[in-house]
């Protein structure tokens, strides 16, 4: 079963206040080697079937209708291990 | 008889339980800021609802590392009744004061609205003066009230008369359609083994006073007064 | 750049050839980029009133109980028992149609610290929304977005959403309505001013860094949407509420010491509008240092600095002397903070980067020397079309009840206010669904009040002043339904493109109802907002000067809902009761 | 500067409300040949300076603290190229 993984994160540029948040709350537990934070989401999708190529473009069309915003987020699709 | 209402940055429910125990129940009351570690005195503790910082990454996920949390433990620990709401619930999640974790509400939106709840235990200092399976209705306000335990925590939960409160239906049934979050076993609030620990999602300083519609969550209050004296 | 290359860019900042010319006129010399910047800003639409100014100054203001009129951040009416009720509703309309979550959540931001800025605590937000027909394809994504968002900042920051109203109409399908309201209480002696006043106080700026969002937003907001314009769109901002809790609990704490001389929000043209308008308000001019700004992004331009609207962030005029005192509270608070100018003597806007000045205009250049027209004004050729008066009365009435209580503007709107915290404050006293306004109970005092919030777009659409007079009346008919007497106003009129005759008619007939039916009530309107070129395509949005009132009770609310308290809720009581209809 | 990601889901047989809800939206949409989704945070984080292993333990830590919860959640990390 071909799986896919969409990572989805705020544009460059485009503030993200969880980022900066966790950012904190790392430096508070002294962590203060880490210099930059920026959270986003991650949706893993399983198909039934599917050439990487049918997917990819199936995905695609996905993240513009729906799983991604594209006024502010950006996306990158990997494909997992079968 | 003294209570505390600790104040994590993004507490926004902190004012309002400070209202009810000053006010309506007319009971000394003291805020205590997230990095005090001194509860100044105060024989029972208050966690306020709210989206202590935002509610970022997991609700209480950051709250729980404030300094105030070790002296909660350490109070919770002698016995002493504290008292999650809401975000405060989530808080004693997260540092493990209490079993179990929030997940997002099934219907993934913010739920505000009054929630009939039946009383599974009165074993705790805060429903020993509620009947066992009383119904009583609070209202509900949270995008993470979804609770969440695996089997055998459930299991645990129920052996050792840890349920607090289910979401029932006005006549006290207790069943999925009732359930408005999709929390496990409809569950509303629970407590530790000792009993002296509570979370809740429902907000009974929402439901303190008749001008607001109820004052049927004043019983909680009471409850932990009369506990003490 | 040459001059040319520059009023090209004033061009697309949204000043006209006119405008520029009388620019270089003011300032004798070619102006820097960020003047260009600085002065569209402050001449645009949304800023200076241009289109406007005339027609509000129609408005009644005044009344025993004002105690803030318009000029303010916020207006405040008096409630009895030493404490004033500060609100204002203010739109976000666009930015709302680029990206309904973080525009309409950036829209309840900011009108919050309008209200907190002026040293009140907000008790309640409500909304005005409208969006194109329910079966549209983007309306769906807009709406659930919209109310996703509103929840998301105002249940977050813990004030409770009361109220409001929401309809679906086709003209708003290529640009929807986010008006949002909030009030705020404090005692009535204690309002604090966006004013710089005091030559050398320094200017404080807190809040969240400066990012490049919403670079052009001010102008933006005051430009017709095209298919194209959707295209280029600017960063866009994205609210932070936990931050503006913090901002909220840190100002509050601030103005219980002694140390603020002038504060107000950085909202649209942010630090711009901000700073200048507080410096007009005291008749000083102010020296900022944009190498203090706390910045969240790299090598950002004057330009940058001075039209950035990243959210939560605001400006305060610190009495000298106080410095310490302020930046420990804002410490202790975790925001950032920086101390970026001072008050200077004579007019002066003056902003310095890397050791050279890069503006400097004179601050009343940019205010009361803004353009200002009067635009030419033409009764719409459709009210001829249109005889309301030829619509028959439907054949079968159990038929036409059905579709009425079937119709996305009748049905019940429980699916959205149930996402709003409307509870958290304990003092909800009349919720939404349960009156015709929303009861709120101010904390820790035995004062009450009550606000409602209308507009029927399609009465003004077909009789702008009738439909703007029967907006007021409709409030104010709301609040005496729960037992309140009126004893404000504010509004958001939005409309289409003021270019437009038929428009600008429409805009000042509006105007003139709300004043007929504002004095009839004694309701003056103390604050507001006007949002043009409400239109998409060259379809104009019905005429949609929203209002929302404010009403007092004459004291404490008592007992029970069901016991005589001197408020009321809608539901039928008890069977055996009597029903009344009342009026004609 | 070495990158690292982290990505948090809910452990198999924790439910997965957004992965629902994002699952039953595509094949709204048509998608119908989508037979899972799970949805989850990804957190990138910048360090100043330090090794793989030195990195990995750190994030480890972090995760234990703070990034993520035992109860429900589980987490890999990824190095991402400098
Ligand atoms: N339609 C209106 N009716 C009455 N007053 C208005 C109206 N529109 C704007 N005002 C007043 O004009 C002033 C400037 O408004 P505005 O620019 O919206 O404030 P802000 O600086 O918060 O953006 C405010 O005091 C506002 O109350």
């Amino acid at each position: 079963m071909p799986r896919a993984r969409v990572l989805i994160q705020n544009k460059p540029g485009v503030f993200d206040p969880e980022g900066k948040v966790v950012h904190t709350g790392l430096e508070r537990l002294g962590h203060g080697q880490v210099d930059q934070v920026r959270v986003g989401k991650v949706i893993d999708l399983h198909f039934e079937s599917g050439t990487r190529e049918e997917i990819a473009a199936e995905i695609d069309q996905m993240c513009s209708e729906f799983l991604v915003n594209p006024v502010i987020e950006d996306y990158t699709v990997e494909f997992l291990d079968e | 008889m003294k209570f505390a209402v600790v104040v994590f940055p993004g507490s926004n429910c902190d004012r309002d339980c400070f209202h009810v125990v000053s006010r309506v129940l007319d009971a000394p009351v003291e805020y205590v800021w997230h990095r005090d570690t001194d509860l100044k005195g105060a024989d029972c503790v208050l966690l306020p609802g709210g989206f202590s910082y935002g509610d970022y990454l997991r609700t209480g996920a950051i709250a729980k590392m404030s300094p105030v949390m070790d002296t909660v433990a350490e109070f919770a620990a002698n016995g002493g009744p504290v008292l999650g709401i809401c975000n405060g619930f989530q808080v004693l999640l997260e540092t493990g004061l209490l079993p179990g974790a929030m997940l997002r509400n099934t219907s993934l939106t913010f739920i505000c609205k009054d929630s009939p709840l039946r009383c599974a235990t009165t074993r705790t200092p805060f429903t020993s003066t509620l009947e066992q399976g009383e119904v009583i209705t609070l209202p509900i306000a949270h995008a993470e009230g979804n609770y969440f335990i695996d089997e055998d925590g459930l299991a645990e939960l129920r052996d050792n008369d840890q349920i607090v409160f289910e979401y029932c239906s006005k006549d006290g049934e207790v069943a999925p359609e009732f359930n408005p979050n999709g929390s496990v076993a409809n569950i509303a609030g629970i407590c530790n083994r000792e009993g002296n620990v509570v979370g809740m999602m429902p907000h009974p300083e929402r439901a303190a006073e008749a001008v607001l519609g109820s004052d049927e969550g004043l019983a909680l209050f009471k409850a932990v007064v009369d506990s003490l004296v | 750049m040459k001059l040319e290359e520059k009023r090209e860019f004033a061009k697309a900042n949204g000043l006209s050839d006119e405008e520029f010319d009388l620019a270089l006129e003011i300032l004798g010399r070619e102006p820097t980029l960020a003047e260009v910047g600085v002065v569209s800003a402050m001449w645009s639409e949304h800023c200076s009133y241009k289109s406007s100014r005339v027609h509000l100054s129609r408005l009644p203001t005044e009344g025993p109980q004002v105690v803030q009129g318009p000029g303010e951040n916020a207006g405040a009416v008096d409630i009895g028992g030493g404490y004033a009720a500060v609100f204002k509703m203010e739109s976000h309309n666009h930015p709302s149609y680029i990206e309904p979550y973080q525009g309409a959540a950036t829209g309840v931001g900011g009108i919050l610290r309008d209200v907190f800025t002026m040293g009140a605590r907000p008790i309640g937000n409500m909304n005005s929304l409208r969006f194109g027909a329910v079966d549209h394809e983007k309306t769906p994504h807009l709406f659930h977005g919209v109310v996703a968002g509103i929840a998301g900042y105002g249940n977050c920051i813990g004030v409770p959403t009361v109220g409001g109203e929401i309809y679906f109409d086709p003209s708003y399908n290529g640009n929807i309505l986010v008006n949002v309201f909030n009030v705020g209480v404090c005692r009535k002696d204690e309002i604090f001013k966006g004013i710089a006043e005091g030559v050398g106080n320094p200017i404080f700026y807190v809040g969240s860094g400066t990012g490049r969002d919403g670079i052009h937003g001010a102008t933006m907001a005051s430009q017709e949407f095209s298919e194209e314009k959707e295209a280029e769109r600017p960063t866009v901002q994205v609210g932070d509420p936990f931050r503006e809790k913090l901002l909220l609990e840190a100002c509050q704490e601030l103005m219980r010491t002694d140390s603020i001389v002038g504060i107000q929000d950085m909202g649209a043209a942010g630090l711009t509008s901000s700073s200048v308008e507080m410096a007009d308000r005291a008749g000083n001019g102010v020296r900022i240092d944009a190498d203090k700004i706390p910045a969240r992004e790299e090598n950002m331009s004057a330009y940058e600095f001075l039209l950035s609207e990243s959210q939560e962030r605001m400006l305060i005029v610190v009495e000298k002397g106080k410095e310490d005192a302020v930046a420990e509270i804002f410490d202790r608070w975790e925001l950032e903070w920086a101390q970026i100018g001072e008050v200077t003597e004579g007019d002066s806007f003056e902003v310095w980067q890397h050791g050279e000045k890069v503006v400097d205009i004179p601050v009343s250049k940019l205010t009361s020397a803004a353009p200002k027209y009067d635009r030419p004004q033409k009764r719409p050729a459709y009210m001829d079309e249109l005889e309301p008066a030829s619509v028959d009365a439907p054949a079968d009435l159990a038929e036409a009840f059905e579709d009425l209580v079937g119709s996305p503007n009748i049905c019940s709107r429980n699916y959205v206010y149930e996402q709003f915290d409307h509870m958290v404050g304990v003092g909800t006293v009349v919720r939404p669904g349960a009156g015709d306004a929303a009861v709120l109970r101010v904390p820790g005092t035995d004062q009450s009040l009550a606000i409602a919030v209308d507009c029927n777009s399609r009465f003004c659409y077909l009789d702008a002043e009738e439909g703007a007079k029967l907006a007021v009346a409709e409030c104010a008919r709301n609040l005496s339904c729960v037992g309140a007497k009126p004893l404000g106003t504010t509004d958001c009129m939005n409309f289409g493109n003021p270019e437009n005759p038929e428009i600008m008619w429409q805009f000042a007939r509006a105007v003139d109802g709300m004043k007929e039916a504002c004095i009839a009530l004694d309701a003056p309107v103390v604050s507001g907002n006007v949002s043009l070129y409400n239109a998409s395509n060259e379809v104009d949005i019905y005429p949609t000067p929203s209002v929302a009132l404010v009403g007092g009770f004459d004291g404490p609310l008592e007992g029970t809902k069901y016991e005589a308290g001197g408020y009321t809720t809608m539901d039928f009581k008890e069977s055996g009761d009597r029903i009344i209809l009342l009026g004609e």
